[in-house]
């Protein structure tokens, strides 16, 4: 809109918004110039620009099983987490938005303290509860230990989103003479989509980020990136390059799904309820 | 105080081909109760966005007194509007609200005191003065929304953009009064968008008909009812709105200005006659009850005649079915584009 | 129209309240269970009470990681909060730029926690880092690995560029939900920058910003990931927090009960705070 | 026929009985609030805090769903399902019904044009306008053929100008469909325009019902009387002569003629003091103090009056309605 009524008291505001990008470039630009760059250059003499960039850190990734492995089992449990995640947040949740019941207001409370427990509390548990049922060293086991986290954060925004959807709808559903389960698949969740996009994200977000749970509850089978990536600094010599690399690659995923859900996020964030 | 001068002041959006507002020149004396009523989609709220600096116009001048404001954005054009809803600072008590536009204009503090409340006495909200905005109810706080628009004294026009629509239907009468008695004790230049004629009608000195980002239209209410300048305007105005038949349809003669092809009469101006008299021949199609009138029913009969559907509002001593004939006591006369030829009405 | 009362309800809730249970019941009862107990080895153990809680609290090194833990959390607050404000009403909010800028904002929260870490060992590093070889040009002598306060300086600049998107994100979603009339409204009225923020849009944040600050609170307070991947809790244990201490005691040195007690008295800060946010965020929406 | 018995809008309302025979349309008329939607809900089956039964032709539906009631609903705000298309959306009850495709295409066309519909079959609802969104809303609800079809003040959200021709098409639309209709509103206007049968509601139960010329001729109360008029009736003063023994008394706006247009009969002259007037073109309504008491005038086409003026105003002696003769 051509308007006059922009608000022009933006400068300060905007002007800081640009340093703080590039406070927040800087460090990802260093990442991706080492990643670019052979040990011998990077602990040669300091530069601002790789050299002569080369793609071999990358390609030793690509090629050693034990990096490649840890992407895949990474990508494993944290699909799982979500699909998990959703599969069961969506149900609940439209449930909490469209009845009160006994002890909903508890059980919501209750969720949301499972939210904020700190992982570090739970680590030995964990350990010998998913080993007692069999689950250790699996990416059920990391998925089911982050549900902890994302199911309730997942319920707490989908019933932001659905409870601006008027139940005017599931009124006509009824009238038109659906079912319950017709309305639900054909109407309400696609109607909700966006949320669900949105909570999606969030899931990836905490699932993909998350080390301690993900480091106690695997072996060697399901080890994932995040865990390689400690054994290496730690064990073998300081291999910088392939480090960094294998960095910029946990970071890619990331951009790939906010991209996507993108235009949601802004409500997202809101979590359905401020809008 | 300011008089409103608009001369071919048009809006388009940037990429769009036709105008969201067609090139328009209007004027509003200083001090006057000024309608812009039309449809949703008219280009009413385009045009108050214009006005209050919000939209940038495509073409054209906008002039407060005599000084061009085209592009002199809103804080400048000491201009003031009410929305919809209740706008206010839901955190400020409404003495607070009602004194912020003056604080903002550096005033002097004992004179903004007992401007805010004068103010707040001509709309009867002294009480609520201490009270936080947040905690009125939405008529209240509709009322003290007008106080800010109005607490200005150099304030140079007042935008309404249907301020009614959230208020119960009771309410909406008392608010529509003060509104008007405020106007007239301020003598402060109002402009209220509405798409109800009822409201347009009652509240302005003069009302604009806008349709499809076009001005049909500029005059008194009575003008506007009366004499419309075109098909529309007479359709529009008016529930059932104007009857408009051709006049070779017509049984006898009428009086008719040169050039005219069609004939326009409100349900009100007709008549019922039994068969074979009056101007028009037709058959009872649907009756509509409206009340009584001493005794008698009253209402609108909707009847098929051989130049197409009309309405007329009288005694309902006719049956469906039944073959009346209908006299014009009034008419105006129309061209073929249906603008309003010089009419001759006893 | 208030929500109607049916218990059936509880169909839709199940599945949920038998996951997060499965995970979150069993082990806490677990960790309340050792919190009581000495146990030498699996089957010898004894009633303890609470002696194991009386003696994390007068332990020194508890007191110190706590004393640490709010310090942390309360720069990291008096930080965030503010900074990630001021950059919400500078973001964009129409067009292309506005999903840019949320797609850049949004990546720190995308990256695993111990890569920030490795980021910031990669960037801060005084012999191959671009800041630590920028600031040792500048002649300041900056080595996070040895001295405490470029430690926490660094520790405080990772979190900063790591968490601050959100509270952005979050003010920005809270200013986006204003109605453009409101601005409108302020404009006309010839309102200054600082009323606008004071009185249209503060207002209307304040819900938005009670998520972010508790949020922020509860995530600071429980870190362990970044600090271990980039100090390890050093130089010393200048930079151990609550949560590394935690692990250390627990995996460390093996001796369950003291560790299990501790984890009780974090878990029962964290529900304080969480239960100070519920009473004041959701209860304000029923 | 659609029978409630022992029909309470909310727990604690006086309890009514209300008949809605077969093939006629009925306008719910009362102020907001009067429990106009919670009776539209209770008929539907949706939930809602009304108790009571409900039997449609001897069969008694209060403990069914409303898949399985045989009642069509169409909202105050336009509800349509977002994600489907305008001719997804008609075709709903009858997909839930199990037409097959090729009918529900027909019947789905049939509506679309009737209602005007007929470009925008592809369309989303949110690309239509507030009246060919209430539109897309009607048309469905006559698309599932229940023998009942509840409208609850289906036309408010609209214009001045559109919500006039909608009543138009509705008054034709409902006439040939043949099933009882329920209607809400709180305009009498749209009793009179619509109505075979008139049921008043205040305070969430029946005040009265009947055809709407004998309701607005006869009211039984002074609550049902003021709500046939719009701006409800104006209340008589203390001369007792005039209103003999009624303990209440009231005249319609419509009812008190200028002294300029005397009207037949016995008349009884009043002053009325003038605080301003409304006028829409077609009448004019006059708001003023008689004795103290608030009143209102109508009269048609466009009065001049001005505030402060001391106007004669006329009632005549069968035009007074006097309640609670003792």
């Amino acid at each position: 809109m051509t308007s006059l009524g922009r608000r022009p008291w933006l400068s300060v505001s905007r002007w800081l918004l640009v340093c703080y990008c590039i406070y927040l470039l800087l460090p990802l630009y260093w990442l991706a110039s080492i990643a670019l760059q052979s040990n011998a250059d990077i602990t040669g003499e300091f530069a601002l620009l790789p050299q002569n960039p080369t793609l071999a850190n990358f390609a030793e990734i690509w090629r050693n099983p034990v990096w490649f492995s840890a992407f895949i089992n990474s990508l494993n449990y944290v699909v799982l987490n979500t699909l998990i995640s959703i599969a069961v947040a969506v149900p609940a949740a439209y449930v909490f938005s469209r009845y009160r019941f006994l002890g909903d207001r508890q059980l919501f409370f209750w969720l949301l303290t499972n939210r904020m427990a700190p992982p570090a509390v739970f680590l030995l548990p964990f350990f010998q509860l998913y080993s007692a049922v069999g689950l250790f060293d699996t990416p059920l086991a990391v998925a089911l230990a982050h549900c902890l986290f994302t199911v309730p954060l997942s319920v707490w925004i989908l019933e932001g989103f659905m409870s601006a959807v008027p139940t005017e709808l599931d009124d006509m559903a009824r009238i038109d003479g659906h079912s319950f389960g017709f309305f639900f698949m054909r109407i309400f969740v696609p109607v909700n989509r966006g949320a669900i996009g949105v909570t999606l994200f969030f899931c990836f977000m905490f699932s993909w980020v998350e080390l301690l749970l993900a480091r106690t509850l695997t072996g060697s089978a399901a080890k994932p990136i995040v865990v390689t990536m400690t054994r290496t600094v730690s064990a073998s010599g300081l291999d910088w390059g392939v480090l960094a690399a294998a960095g910029v690659l946990t970071v890619i995923p990331g951009i790939v799904v906010v991209w996507f859900v993108r235009k949601h996020l802004v409500k997202g964030f809101a979590l359905g309820r401020v809008s | 105080m300011a008089s409103i001068q608009l001369d071919g002041l048009s809006f388009r959006y940037p990429g769009a081909e036709e105008y969201t507002l067609a090139p328009l020149s209007l004027n509003v004396p200083d001090g006057t109760a000024f309608a812009l009523l039309g449809a949703s989609g008219a280009g009413k709220t385009t045009l108050l966005n214009l006005l209050s600096g919000l939209l940038a116009p495509t073409s054209g001048r906008i002039f407060f007194g005599d000084d061009d404001v085209s592009y002199v954005a809103g804080r400048q054009r000491n201009v003031a509007q009410v929305f919809q809803f209740p706008v206010l600072y839901e955190s400020l008590s409404v003495a607070e609200n009602l004194a912020f536009p003056l604080r903002a204009r550096k005033f002097d503090p004992l004179w903004i005191d007992e401007r805010v409340r004068h103010i707040a006495a001509d709309l009867a909200i002294t009480e609520q003065l201490p009270f936080v905005a947040a905690d009125l109810s939405l008529f209240q706080k509709q009322l003290v929304a007008i106080g800010r628009a109005l607490v200005r004294p150099d304030v140079s026009v007042v935008l309404l953009d249907e301020p009614l629509t959230a208020v119960e239907p009771r309410m909406k009468w008392r608010l529509r009064q003060t509104l008007r008695r405020v106007q007239e004790e301020l003598a402060v230049t109002m402009i209220y968008v509405t798409h109800d004629q009822t409201e347009a009608l009652t509240f302005a000195d003069q009302v604009a008909v806008m349709a499809d980002g076009g001005l049909l239209q500029v005059g008194t209410p009575e003008q506007i009812y009366a004499t419309p300048s075109c098909e529309f305007v007479g359709y529009f105005i008016g529930s059932p709105g104007m009857n408009f038949v051709d006049i070779e349809r017509l049984e006898s003669s009428l009086e008719v200005s040169v050039g005219a092809s069609r004939v326009g009469f409100r349900p009100e101006w007709a008549l019922l006659k039994p068969q074979g008299q009056g101007q028009l021949a037709g058959t009872v199609e649907s009756i509509q009850l409206a009340g009584t009138d001493s005794g008698a029913a009253t209402g609108v009969v909707r009847l098929d005649t051989a130049a197409g559907r009309v309405a007329v509002r009288g005694k309902l001593n006719v049956a469906v079915g039944d073959h009346v004939g209908i006299e014009l006591r009034q008419h105006l006369c129309f061209s073929a584009q249906g603008d309003l030829v010089t009419a001759e009405y006893d | 129209m208030t929500k109607p009362y049916n218990n059936k309800a509880w169909l839709g809730v199940l599945p949920v309240l038998l996951i997060v249970a499965f995970s979150g019941v069993v082990p806490l009862m677990t960790v309340v269970n050792y919190s009581v107990q000495d146990i030498l080895d699996f089957n010898s153990r004894f009633f303890v009470g609470f002696q194991w809680y009386s003696e994390t609290l007068q332990d020194p090194r508890f007191v110190e990681a706590f004393v640490r833990q709010l310090g942390f959390s309360a720069s990291v607050l008096i930080i965030e909060i503010p900074l990630g404000l001021m950059l919400a009403r500078g973001m964009p909010r129409e067009g292309i730029s506005a999903s840019l800028m949320l797609v850049l904002l949004a990546i720190p929260l995308l990256i695993p926690w111990n890569v920030v870490g490795t980021i910031w060992q990669l960037y801060a590093r005084s012999d191959i880092g671009l800041l630590g070889v920028t600031l040792n040009a500048l002649g300041l002598g900056f080595n996070y690995t040895a001295n405490p306060l470029h430690a926490w300086i660094t520790l405080l600049a990772m979190d900063i560029w790591h968490w601050t998107s959100l509270v952005a994100l979050l003010a920005f979603a809270g200013l986006t939900s204003v109605p453009a009339a409101y601005y409108q409204a302020a404009e006309l009225d010839g309102a200054s920058k600082w009323q606008v923020f004071r009185y249209v849009e503060l207002p209307r944040l304040k819900g938005v910003l009670v998520i972010a600050v508790l949020l922020r609170l509860m995530d600071s307070f429980m870190i362990y990931t970044e600090p271990f991947v980039l100090t390890g809790g050093g130089p010393g244990n200048a930079t151990t927090f609550l949560s590394q201490h935690l692990a250390t005691m627990a995996v460390g040195q093996f001796d369950l009960g003291p560790a299990a007690a501790f984890s009780v008295i974090y878990f029962l800060f964290i529900l304080l705070f969480c239960w100070v946010f519920y009473s004041s965020v959701v209860r304000e929406n029923d | 026929m659609l029978q409630l018995s022992q029909t309470q809008l909310v727990p604690d309302a006086e309890a009514f009985e209300h008949p809605f025979r077969a093939g006629t349309l009925t306008v719910v008329l009362g102020r907001n609030r009067s429990g106009k939607t919670n009776l539209c809900r209770h008929i539907a089956g949706l939930a809602c805090s009304a108790a009571g039964e409900v039997s449609l032709d001897g069969r008694v539906m209060s403990g069914l769903r409303p898949q399985s009631r045989s009642v069509a609903v169409v909202f105050q705000a336009f509800v349509n399902y977002p994600n489907w298309t305008v001719a997804e959306n008609i075709a709903s009850p009858m997909l839930a019904q199990g037409v097959k495709r090729k009918d529900r295409d027909i019947r789905t066309r049939q509506l679309a044009e009737v209602l005007g519909l007929e470009e925008l079959m592809q369309r989303l609802p949110n690309e239509l306008s507030g009246g060919q969104q209430q539109r897309l809303a009607i048309a469905r609800a006559m698309a599932q053929r229940a023998q009942v079809l509840v409208l609850d003040e289906p036309l408010v959200n609209l214009d001045y100008k559109l919500r006039e021709t909608l009543v138009l098409e509705l008054r034709s639309l409902l006439q040939q469909s043949g099933t009882s209709v329920i209607y809400t509103s709180t305009d009498p206007k749209d009793a009179f325009a619509l109505g075979d049968e008139v049921l008043l509601l205040d305070e969430h139960t029946k005040l009265q019902s009947g055809k709407p010329l004998d309701v607005y001729r006869d009211p039984q109360s002074y609550a049902a009387a003021d709500l046939m008029s719009d701006p409800g009736v104006n209340p008589f003063i203390t001369k007792a002569s005039l209103v003999a023994a009624a303990r209440k008394a009231a005249v319609r706006p419509e009812h008190v003629y200028l002294a300029s247009a005397p009207p037949p009969g016995e008349v009884n002259e009043f002053q009325m003091d003038v605080w301003g007037l409304e006028t829409s073109g077609d009448e004019t309504f006059i708001h003023g103090s008689v004795e103290d008491n608030p009143w209102v005038v109508r009269c048609s086409g466009m009065a001049h009056v001005v505030p402060g003026q001391r106007l004669p105003i006329l009632v005549r002696n069968d035009d007074i309605m006097r309640f609670g003769v003792v």
